[in-house]
């Protein structure tokens, strides 16, 4: 019987390996994500036989609460709202991992026996990291729904204090792994994994969150993983290394395109006083040269008897919800036989594929959508590039000038295009909140008013014409 | 009790070794999609929770274990259904899918 | 006892897994070298002979423990070097080696 | 202690795991293959602490016997005799995994004890996988050495004689699962696998035999992972997966390369009555047209006054040893200012990789060795293909005619090239025992005789020009 159990676990992660190996390609990933919820179900209804389970009722309320409540959660959320949606669910299976690992610590207590050293040390470890991941994802989570300030909380000593909360509780940690099992230790432990996991995000700007999210989505796939380690069961092992693999590359990828290492990200206080969304100028060098503006029939004149036009979405397309726009435009100047390619930065919008996602809900197929490395060259061949609320991923200075903070990030080459149209609300800049000269460049014109109402403009004067 | 230990590290180093083959050839256009679905599999903590819910100690643990059941579920549903909402909207060209 | 074999094939499950995923991204270049290589390393099997040597249990076990000890080694030293020589002949031209 | 034991087990076995990732560049194969060195060297150190060890004597006997017989083989081995020698090593590991679980039976017997089902099931296996190994890696290596014949051994009824007794093997196995321990049981069964080994191996063709060894070689690791079972030990569980699923991929790959099943070269007897280094002509559809000659010094102004020559190595450059030839005469068409390129077929040669090995040992940079698909397409701006040595790999009727056995391999497009020459002793037809429509194709000239020797004229005629 323990022996089936434990073949359905391994079935169960051997579909959850093949689930994500099937993600490397839009047209298997959907078959992919199938394969793993199968996985998880039947280890679901596996589990449902263990021996130690006698009663349903409290099981069967759980899984249909829970079930309806992801489900409906799932239903609704609107695509722009993914990196928050993220951070929930992480919070939820951190804290859902931190719980069953209390159980396990409750249940000893109950029966006055002392656990084994390695099980009193992986259940503290996962309710340290269960509960760090439910209070962080929480913060982050209210940091982008804009609840909690996105401004990156900054106070004397802050660093300092962490560190030492932090050493803290390793010493903590150690200690009760000898004194064990003391009455509400637990409950401590949980304190103090709470109370860390909001310190380390708080000091961390708005526009960072995703990096934080993913690291966050990581630490629940660990917790995971010690959770395993306690119940001493396989498939908890398995599926935690992975998503704590996973969890990492991305933070990884994330850091590089940004061109950031995680220890500036987590403790750079990167963006504080500049708000979300970056609606206040951060005085970077002024530049006094004057700006082109260009209309909005001028534009689609511009656009409409090119050869080759790259339109290149940024975080303020998402803002806007313009994409259907975007493919509308896009599918008229085809039809006037100009080439359109979408040129995607990696950290383009606030997610990683943040504006595939978006742009794929507005249904332009995956194979008009160019990385950055295959779009570079194409530049010089581009007649007009159209920089759609996007401002970072475009700057110059990232790689002209060695002071400004996004020196040494690849990026977009629109400079580069015959002409380069940019289309945002003010001068305003972006998320890293420096000045941007492309703006002042002689090939650039800007498009100021919101992207949705600009392009819906830009739409009707390309049918004028 | 120890050496149970490591055999179980073994298995977590294993683990831990695929997952970085495997999601280091998931493409950043998936990126997405791939944190709310690796997300969703972090759920499976759930096995955990419906033994803890399910065994019938104290008042406390079962109440514990609910809970427990309840969060990873909605880690679990939610996930992948999310994610399989968003996959759904990747298109190749018209020309491509015949 | 079952399960004991179950925990085992978990192993030997993801080791599998490992193997192909990495593997797959040798060159054929290289492949010559990876026969030899991966053949040296499946002399690991000297771990066992090792004990079954030492252990001292009747002369016969002890005998059949020297033979695989011998095999084991000849596979693993062989193959180790044989690799060696072979990849070091391998070279770029001389401007990339700077 | 039992736990720091399988602590560096695991260690080693990631040693093994980095190692075989960094065979995916010649830059880092050198450092990974070391890296593995060394992960082994720790786990046979560590267990020299082992418990249950008493007497080192033996094993430090058999260490040094063994160090000592391999270093001198791997020292003085040919590079062209590397299939050989994996295969002996192959044999010698798969032995001894035989070994060690025999032992463990003869423990089992010796105390009186019944093992548990679990154990005496592994036991078997890996008697029967390791034995069959040993015996089959021998007969490969007795082919490739032309001291068994490299005929395709058959007689009458053979598969269905080979079937019964596979069937009978795994009947067998059960039936011992259950009456185990019987006395010398373990002899049956490794005299079952003995013959196994050899009759599985004898009725496959002599140029098959690198399939052979790639499979053989997965099943030494698959003898290995069994044993690790039997003694319970995640070190050789590990690493015998890995080398399993290397040696399944290399046979997989090779077999695509080939175009044919696996099934189609374990049973197919190919090359029946043709022997290995094909030196008696198969009677294919006889072609009547005239073949054209060329003298070495034709050849050497054709190539000298060109400006690209692809050099299409095949397994007759290794027969000739002319790997330094080629090399010398490459240079000095270099020096005249040709591009010259190596074009290298998959399964070129008689292993994978064969001609990369060869052509490296004459200090021929890698990164001027191009895979097929690369050189394939250039083949339209080339003035010479030089073809020396290679036969099927270069045979039209590949593409052309369904008949032929080698159709639908992918080959090298030397009859693409403005023209093409032929370096070979005879007409007599390559491994695969075919007709080569090639040779008289108007674009084609031959020239006849030992590669070493027409590339030695052709070097004095390049300087004399
Ligand atoms: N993708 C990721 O994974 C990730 C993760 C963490 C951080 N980041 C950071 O996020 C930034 C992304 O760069 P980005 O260029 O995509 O975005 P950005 O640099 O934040 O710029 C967005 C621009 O869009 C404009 N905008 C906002 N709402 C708009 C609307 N409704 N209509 C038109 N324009 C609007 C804004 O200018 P106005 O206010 O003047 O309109 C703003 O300058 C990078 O700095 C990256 O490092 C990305
Ligand atoms: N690479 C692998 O892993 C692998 C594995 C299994 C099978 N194979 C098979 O092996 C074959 C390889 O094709 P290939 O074209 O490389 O070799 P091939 O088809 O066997 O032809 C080799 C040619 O070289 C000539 N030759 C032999 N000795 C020579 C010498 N001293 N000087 C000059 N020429 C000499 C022979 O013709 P003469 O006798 O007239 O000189 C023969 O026609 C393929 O059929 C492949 O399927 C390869």
């Amino acid at each position: 019987m323990e022996a089936i159990l434990k073949l359905v676990y391994l079935a169960a992660a051997v579909c959850f390996i093949f689930g994500l190996k099937r993600l490397s390609h839009p047209r298997t990933a959907v078959s992919g994500n199938q394969l793993a919820a199968v996985g998880m179900l039947a280890a679901i209804i596996a589990t449902a036989f263990d021996r130690q389970i006698l009663g349903y009722q409290w099981i069967i309320i759980g899984i249909i609460v829970g079930a309806s409540i992801g489900a409906i959660v799932a239903r609704t959320v609107k695509m722009t709202a993914m990196p928050e949606m993220v951070a929930l669910l992480n919070g939820f299976g951190g804290a859902a991992s931190a719980l069953v690992a209390s159980a396990e610590y409750i249940r000893y207590m109950t029966l006055g026996e002392t656990p084994p050293v390695n099980v009193t040390v992986t259940i503290q470890l996962s309710v340290l990291i269960g509960t760090v991941t439910f209070s962080g994802s929480l913060v982050a989570f209210g940091k982008l729904r804009e609840i909690v300030t996105g401004t990156a909380v900054t106070y004397p000593l802050q660093k300092t204090l962490n560190a030492i909360l932090f050493a803290g509780t390793i010493g903590l940690v150690i200690w009760l792994s000898m004194e064990f099992p003391l009455p509400y230790v637990i409950l401590i432990l949980a304190g103090v994994g709470l109370l860390l996991g909001v310190l380390s995000v708080i000091p961390i700007g708005g526009a960072d969150m995703p990096v934080v999210i993913a690291l966050l989505n990581s630490y629940s796939g660990l917790a995971a993983s010690m959770t395993g380690f306690v119940i001493n069961n396989h498939g908890l092992i398995i599926s935690g290394a992975l998503v704590g693999a996973s969890g990492l590359i991305l933070t990884a990828i994330m850091c590089k395109a940004m061109n950031r290492s995680l220890a500036n990200v987590l403790f750079g206080a990167f963006g504080a006083g500049a708000e979300t969304g970056s609606s206040v100028i951060v005085a970077g060098q002024k530049i006094e040269q004057p700006i082109k503006q260009i209309t909005a029939d001028d534009a689609a004149m511009l656009m409409a008897y090119g050869k080759q036009v790259v339109i290149v979405p940024g975080y303020g397309l998402a803002v806007a919800q313009a994409q259907h726009e975007v493919r509308e435009m896009a599918e008229l100047l085809e039809k006037r036989g100009v080439t359109v390619k979408y040129g995607i930065h990696p950290v383009a919008g606030r997610m990683p594929g943040h504006m595939n996602v978006l742009l794929a809900e507005a249904n332009v197929p995956y194979d008009e959508l160019y990385d950055m490395d295959d779009i570079n060259p194409d530049f010089e061949q581009t007649d007009v590039a159209l920089v759609i609320g996007a401002n970072d991923v475009v700057n110059p200075a990232a790689r002209s000038n060695p002071e400004s903070p996004l020196y040494g990030m690849p990026i977009m080459d629109v400079d580069k295009a015959r002409s380069c149209i940019v289309m945002k609300r003010s001068m305003r800049p972006g998320f890293a909140g420096v000045e941007n000269e492309l703006f002042y460049a002689t090939v650039t014109s800007m498009l100021f008013g919101d992207a949705k109402d600009s392009l819906k403009q830009l739409i009707s004067e390309i049918k004028e014409l | 009790m120890i050496e149970g230990l490591v055999d179980l590290l073994v298995v977590f180093v294993l683990a831990m070794f695929i997952g970085f083959e495997v999601i280091t050839k998931v493409p950043p256009t998936l990126h997405t999609p791939l944190m709310s679905g690796s997300n969703a599999i972090s759920g499976v903590t759930i096995l955990g929770a419906m033994v803890v819910a399910g065994r019938g100690d104290t008042r406390v643990a079962t109440i514990v274990g609910l809970v427990a059941v309840i969060f990873a579920m909605i880690n679990v549903v939610g996930g992948f259904m999310v994610t399989d909402r968003m996959l759904h909207m990747f298109k190749a060209k018209p020309e491509e899918q015949k």
